[in-house]
């Protein structure tokens, strides 16, 4: 259908690109949910008040363009600080925290969401807070937060295409180079599109499975 | 974060508390690695082959300043308005990325003596009426951001008062925009525009004429600080003319006939 | 007058209605009473269009409610409709609501509609919640308040579907004081209902529905005095 | 002491800059100010027209979905599904080049205008469906008994609900589509905030200074359109 010079040396050099999202991905959405939860657990645990400076602080990775959280953390660590640190770390440390900005709210809605009468029947039970956390809340909260969770991850997978700003050679990065190379913008553009949708859209439907027979019982 | 940055902050109060730091050019030699920030959509002087492997002017004269180093080149590649910030911010060590010495950059970082020295070209999509440079008054133009040629062609839409002037990431983009129609015309070195209608890629584009604007000599740079480094530099360059490795790349890369020259009449640098 | 000739209509492999034969005239009083399952709801949402039949027809006024070249959202401004679920548009206040459709499908002026509407709500009772949102009454009182939207669109023929069916028992009292009102007043109604005690005082006629057939139709007195369906003295033995 | 100010004190505001090897000037980044602003201005242009757009297609979009028309719900199914599971920076990308190489020529700011209207129309469209499952069915059945046309009913009824049902996550998307401007480089937009700030940058090289003035300014603007949107809100939804 495609009359195409692309090669097989080329479909690797675009493979690699795209481990390369999923490498980042993975990272971030890793460090990222384990800072969420720990994030999202003390803001609901110390109250609003208490926890208002984190919450300030999350706050700002929500509300600044990650374009500039990258550039803008890439310049403080290496300009101003003077560090010597690969852009392939800033990126999965900024896109880490980024992930937890949006994960803590998650894990505390999905707090929130699990019955006070339940968890007072759990301490009324003689369970410690360590009980009530691990074996009524979090299953509970895990219901209610996991298909958002899903969405995080696979937004994260999305806006991990602008670390290329760090000079991360990611997937749409690695496809701009072949396009210069080889100047089927059209086509090279398709691949690229089609190997995101092929891994968001199943995960994405996935999700909405769960979130849809989860919250019919 | 907050750790690191703890830590961070301990380490440089550390670093500054020590008499004499070893300079940027002692770490690459220590280091054993040079990292060159290349643009790789700008042929000749930078582009990938078949395997996707950087090739060019630039790379080669990285990998031979590396060898004269002693150390292996490392190429990392960058967009034109990227080059600097990642110097700046030490994701590379120096930039051989065909960086236009104007002084208000020099305020930030450190030039070496020009290396390469372009010639500006128009060029034009098919379907316009163009004769001469100045027939870009009044049209849609575009050149990479944050080069010479985008400053100066900005530049000159503003003074004009009309058309359009729009900086694209790369140049690639540039040239796409204009084999697609977005773009009537743009500035680029006549190097990366033979090139680019040499080389069939870019259907529809033709060059109509130089631009006129000084020859666009370009530096390696590096952080403005590091004296040791650019005077190296400086004496690699002159040793590059001197051995005939420099008409050697330009053939190379560019085609016959004599590689420009690096020196201005009647002043010093 | 509505005619019901021989109405079938299933849903899946389930028959609701199994021939109907029913006509009701203009000034009647109908209230149709059966189990749960019987048809009796399905027969209202029949009536007014929102549900397709599958056979036989039905006639409004000598129109056909099924036929293709019915323009039905003509035909409902005629007949109006209330439901179990009051369904009180919770975005608009309570003039807001009876006015809406007045506005929009009989194309009254906004004057026009709120005179109307504020007339209505008065006449239910809720003169003095004109400007409230309805999340702020009982069900009794949304409840009045659809009939009155109902009422507003100035329809020929009222069908309610168990309209008390859905409120705390304290609550039906009001909304079955409205219906009498109605019915007083000569409104041609057909109301599905479980108050025997209400189908007694208002009705002209009661029908008795039993899985899907019409078992027995007849004035109050007769029906609920002398049954002769066995189906029907058994429903009302139980319900007594 | 009226001598010679100190190199490192000279144009440093930040306390304890000193400690890193590293000169703040924020002189420069501020006297760019004024450009920053009028950016701003342009972004926030973008980020209201592209909500206006996006609201219209959802609402379009979710109106398809309904109708039953197998071709209108696979255009409306299509649309959400390639705007949720590609990078806005793709779309945007596409809608300059893409649809450049069949002759459609858009500028920058159309380009980037089009480009976040489709990403917001698609997650809107998502978000208004399940706000419908909200609502329920017997809302329509009791607007249709009035005589309300279908689409009568809709309009009047089922999508005052829907909106205000879906207002937080409106809100979100507002925020979101701010943020979506600053990837307008990649099609040469260079009149909003990231465009002016990065057109600045070339010039200057101070990137820490004029990013971090960047996002204090984007971090206002967000912050004023939550405030305002809940203030919307409470005006507008009084029930």
């Amino acid at each position: 259908m495609f009359d195409t010079s692309l090669t097989a040396n080329d479909l690797i050099f675009l493979a690699q690109g795209a481990g390369m999202t999923l490498v980042v991905t993975a990272i971030s959405v890793f460090f990222g949910t384990i800072l969420g939860i720990v994030f999202g657990v003390f803001r609901y645990q110390v109250g609003p008040w208490w926890a208002a400076p984190l919450t300030f602080v999350l706050d700002i990775f929500r509300s600044i363009p990650l374009l500039i959280q990258l550039v803008l953390a890439n310049a403080f660590v290496t300009t101003v600080l003077g560090i010597r640190i690969s852009g392939f770390a800033v990126a999965c440390g900024v896109l880490s925290l980024y992930t937890a900005a949006y994960c803590a709210e998650i894990v505390r809605g999905g707090i929130e969401a699990v019955p006070q009468t339940l968890r007072r029947a759990a301490r009324s039970l003689g369970m410690t807070w360590g009980q009530d956390m691990t074996s009524i809340v979090m299953p509970l909260a895990t219901r209610v937060a996991l298909p958002s969770w899903i969405g995080l991850a696979l937004g994260v997978m999305k806006d991990s295409a602008l670390v290329y700003i760090v000079q991360v050679v990611e997937l749409l990065k690695s496809t701009q180079i072949l396009i210069t190379r080889l100047q089927e913008p059209l086509f090279l553009l398709m691949i690229c599109g089609l190997f995101y949708f092929l891994i968001s859209f199943p995960i994405a439907r996935f999700g909405g499975y769960l979130e849809k027979r989860w919250s019919n019982d | 974060m907050k750790t690191t940055l703890f830590t961070a902050g301990v380490l440089a109060a550390a670093a500054l508390a020590l008499p004499a730091q070893a300079d940027k050019l002692d770490d690459i030699i220590a280091s054993g690695t040079l990292r060159c920030a290349v643009v790789l959509d700008f042929p000749p002087m930078g582009s990938r082959d078949a395997n996707n492997t950087p090739i060019g002017f630039d790379v080669d004269y990285c990998n031979d300043l590396a060898t004269a180093l002693g150390v292996t080149a490392e190429i990392v590649e960058t967009t034109f308005p990227e080059r600097i910030p990642a110097l700046m911010s030490g994701s590379v060590d120096i930039a051989v990325a065909s960086t236009s010495d104007t002084l208000e950059r020099a305020k930030t970082v450190g030039f070496s003596i020009p290396y390469y020295a372009f010639e500006n070209a128009v060029v034009a999509r098919e379907g316009i009426e163009m004769a001469t440079w100045e027939d870009m008054k009044g049209k849609v133009v575009g050149a990479t951001a944050g080069t010479y040629e985008a400053i100066w062609l900005e530049g000159k839409v503003k003074e004009w008062g009309e058309g359009e002037f729009r900086p694209y990431q790369n140049q690639a983009d540039v040239f796409l925009a204009l084999s697609q129609g977005q773009l009537d015309a743009t500035v680029a070195t006549v190097e990366v525009s033979e090139a680019n209608v040499k080389s069939g890629n870019f259907p529809g584009i033709k060059i109509v004429d130089k631009a006129p604007m000084v020859p666009d000599y370009v530096a390696l740079i590096t952080l403005r600080e590091e004296y040791g480094l650019i005077n190296y530099m400086n004496l690699f360059i002159n040793q590059q003319v001197r051995t005939g490795r420099y008409a050697e790349l330009y053939k190379k890369w560019v085609g016959e006939g004599a590689p420009a020259d690096l020196t201005v009449q009647g002043v010093y640098r | 007058m509505i005619e019901i000739e021989n109405v079938r209509k299933s849903f899946g492999p389930l028959e609701v209605l199994k021939g109907i034969n029913l006509t009701v005239a203009k000034g009647e009083v109908l209230t149709v009473i059966g189990g749960s399952g019987s048809g009796k709801s399905t027969l209202l949402t029949c009536i007014n269009g929102l549900e397709p039949i599958d056979s036989g027809r039905i006639l409004v006024d000598g129109v056909e409610v099924h036929a293709k070249s019915t323009d039905l959202n003509k035909l409902r401004q005629k007949i109006g409709i209330v439901f179990q679920q009051w369904n009180a548009f919770p975005h608009l206040t309570v003039l807001e609501n009876v006015m809406l459709a007045q506005v929009k499908v009989l194309k009254r002026s906004k004057q026009q509609a709120e005179a109307e509407a504020a007339k209505q709500l008065n006449h239910v009772g809720l003169g003095d919640k004109l400007s409230v949102y309805p999340s702020r009454l009982s069900g009794g009182q949304q409840q009045r308040m659809a009939i009155a939207r109902a009422l507003a669109m100035s329809p020929d023929y009222m069908l309610f579907d168990e309209v008390t069916s859905a409120l705390d028992p304290q609550l039906v009292g009001e909304v079955l004081d409205t219906l009498r009102m109605l019915a007083s007043e000569g409104m041609t109604m057909i109301c599905v209902t479980h108050e025997m005690k209400f189908a007694r005082e208002v009705s002209d006629r009661v029908a008795f529905f039993h899985k899907g057939v019409m078992a027995e139709i007849a004035p109050p007195e007769e029906l609920f005095g002398a049954p002769k369906d066995p189906e029907l003295q058994k429903f009302l033995s139980a319900t007594h | 002491m009226r001598g010679r100010v100190p190199r490192i004190g000279h144009s440093c505001i930040l306390p304890g800059a000193a400690m890193f090897n590293y000169n703040f000037r924020w002189n420069q980044a501020l006297n760019s100010l004024p450009q920053m602003l009028e950016g701003a201005l342009v972004t926030m242009e973008i980020a209201i027209l592209s909500m206006a757009i996006g609201i219209a297609v959802a609402i379009l979009l979710t109106l398809f979905r309904l109708s039953g028309n197998r071709l209108l719900g696979a255009i409306s199914a299509t649309w959400v599904e390639i705007a949720r599971n590609t990078p806005a920076l793709f779309q945007i990308y596409m809608v300059h080049f893409g649809l450049g190489g069949f002759g459609v020529h858009l500028s920058p700011y159309l380009s980037l205008l089009i480009g976040i209207a489709f990403n917001n129309a698609g997650y809107l469209a998502e978000n208004f469906r399940g706000a419908l499952k909200a609502i329920p069915e017997t809302q329509t059945r009791a607007a249709r008994s009035l005589g309300m046309s279908p689409l009568q009913a809709f309009k009047n009824v089922v999508m005052p609900q829907m909106l205000r049902i879906s207002f937080l996550p409106m809100t979100n998307q507002m925020v979101w589509a701010i943020l979506m401007t600053s990837l307008g480089a990649v099609v040469a937009m260079n009149t909003d905030l990231y465009g002016v700030t990065s057109e600045l940058n070339a010039r200057t090289f101070r990137t820490f200074e004029l990013f971090a003035l960047a996002a204090v300014i984007f971090y206002v603007i967000t912050k004023v359109i939550t405030l305002s949107a809940g203030l919307l809100a409470a005006r507008l939804f009084r029930y």
